[in-house]
């Protein structure tokens, strides 16, 4: 449960400015490592604590992998958008791959993964694990993911 | 730059200990799960895997090391996971692996852990 | 004097396919290395040296720093794109500052330099100087820098 | 990522050896002459940079070195480079640094190459 917001909201100007850093990603390997960097430059220059990163990191590379994978077209790209303001961290990651059924996605888990081909599948509960708020928009027309999580 | 993918082993005490740097991708999974198979088949049934320097890891490379449990528990063997970043142990932990794997601060923590247990 | 182009050219299609990124950076210290770090790995992807990359790396560093100091507005930012095609790099770098007149900008000596309170006004030499292109197109509403460079 | 600029210096039979690690921009450019500064005051006129670790300078931080050459002209001191990276010494070059400091493969050649010429 939450407080009931009051209405004497103390703005600290200094880390309520939203800074963006926006990232068109083509499909070549560990490319994703060029957006961590910016996400650890924008978060680190905003103050915010190494195990905060370390976790946007896991979250912010499980949806890229997963866009380059699945993106679409002669050049596959992904597009990444980081916000973060008021210590929130919003991510957009799209691609304009084929899109897929969300709801036909099987939860992991490690016992039944253990004896079986495919050992993979973990990058959604991931990603729902480690934020605060996970949405998927997906279609023909390709998918995008749009993830929020608090930083301090 | 993160530094490209590299891995090095040593054996001590029948005990095989890999140690990592850079990004655990699909290769860097792949490349621990293939140095494990070749000292597997040589009896090795301890296995310590260093994280120290891997900071940056992803699910797919994670799940290659599945594989390494699945044959660990097999053969009554056991797994310790050492220098984990403390995301890379969260991540672990939603992965649930350390209901097959152990985790102690540093190899030679992992090493005497295994030395009081077997 | 180049020589006159043949017709029967031959196309490495491994190395002739176009490979782009962009990125719109935040003025926050150091950020350029995120340009920087998406370039190296374009370009080692495409299996260029490292020599080429460096004078690559030095072209770009000079382009982003003089636009992130000019760039203007509430939330300054910078846009930068890459793309490779056939060994060829070309970078655009975009602020949305006041503009200048490079006409009355003059060519920096270091004989002169020595002596004078401002050592500064390099990046323009070092930019044309480790180019084979260099365009700028300046205005009220900003500068848009494009950077030509053979890599091979 | 690339690493946070650092700098550690040594004094060597009154050379001054700086050695750079990390991104020389505005800021690691103002701290190397600011330790040259530092000793200059006490007397060293030798100076050798050492930008092994410094691939990625801007010009901005390397403008702060044409005050180090510039006091070292009037007091008939010496700058060395060592250890550059191709690109950054083909930057040199074109800011015409070399006509006012030397460059040297290593530190060691530096060092030989001022006391045979001093
Ligand atoms: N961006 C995407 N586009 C299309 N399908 C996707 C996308 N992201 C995820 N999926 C689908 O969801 C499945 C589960 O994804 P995930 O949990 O990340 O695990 P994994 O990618 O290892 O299979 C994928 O196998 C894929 O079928
Ligand atoms: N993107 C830009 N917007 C506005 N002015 C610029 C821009 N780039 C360069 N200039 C002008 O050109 C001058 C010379 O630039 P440069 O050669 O890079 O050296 P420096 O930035 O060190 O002065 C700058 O001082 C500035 O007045």
């Amino acid at each position: 449960m939450k407080e009931p917001v009051v209405n004497t909201t103390v703005v600290d100007s200094a880390t309520d400015t939203a800074v963006s850093l926006t990232i068109t990603l083509p499909r070549i390997p560990d490319i994703e490592l060029v957006a961590l960097e910016g996400l650890e430059r924008l978060a680190r220059h905003l103050g915010i604590g190494e195990e905060k990163i370390g976790e946007a990191r896991i979250v912010v590379t499980e949806a890229i992998i997963n866009a380059l994978e699945h993106a679409g077209g002669a050049h596959p790209s992904v597009r990444v958008e980081f916000t973060i303001s008021s210590g929130t961290l919003v991510v957009f990651v799209r691609d304009r791959g084929k899109g897929f059924n969300p709801a036909t996605l099987e939860d992991p888990v490690i016992q039944k993964k253990l004896g079986t081909q495919s050992k993979r599948g973990w990058g959604m509960k991931l990603m729902k694990s480690l934020s605060d708020d996970f949405r998927i928009q997906t279609g023909k027309s390709g998918t995008t993911i749009t993830i929020t999580k608090r930083m301090r | 730059m993160e530094q490209p993918f590299t891995l090095t082993t040593e054996v001590r005490d029948a005990r095989l200990i890999i140690s990592t740097s850079g990004y655990v991708n699909n290769v860097g999974g792949e490349a621990i799960a293939n140095e494990f198979q070749k000292h597997y088949v040589s009896g090795v049934r301890e296995v310590i895997i260093n994280l120290a320097h891997s900071k940056v890891v992803n699910s797919v490379g994670m799940s290659f090391l599945i594989e390494i449990i699945e044959r660990l528990s097999e053969s009554g063997g056991r797994l310790i996971f050492t220098n984990l970043d403390p995301a890379v142990e969260k991540m672990l932990a939603i992965m649930g692996l350390f209901g097959y794997a152990g985790k102690e601060k540093t190899v030679e923590d992992a090493l005497s852990a295994l030395s009081t247990q077997s």
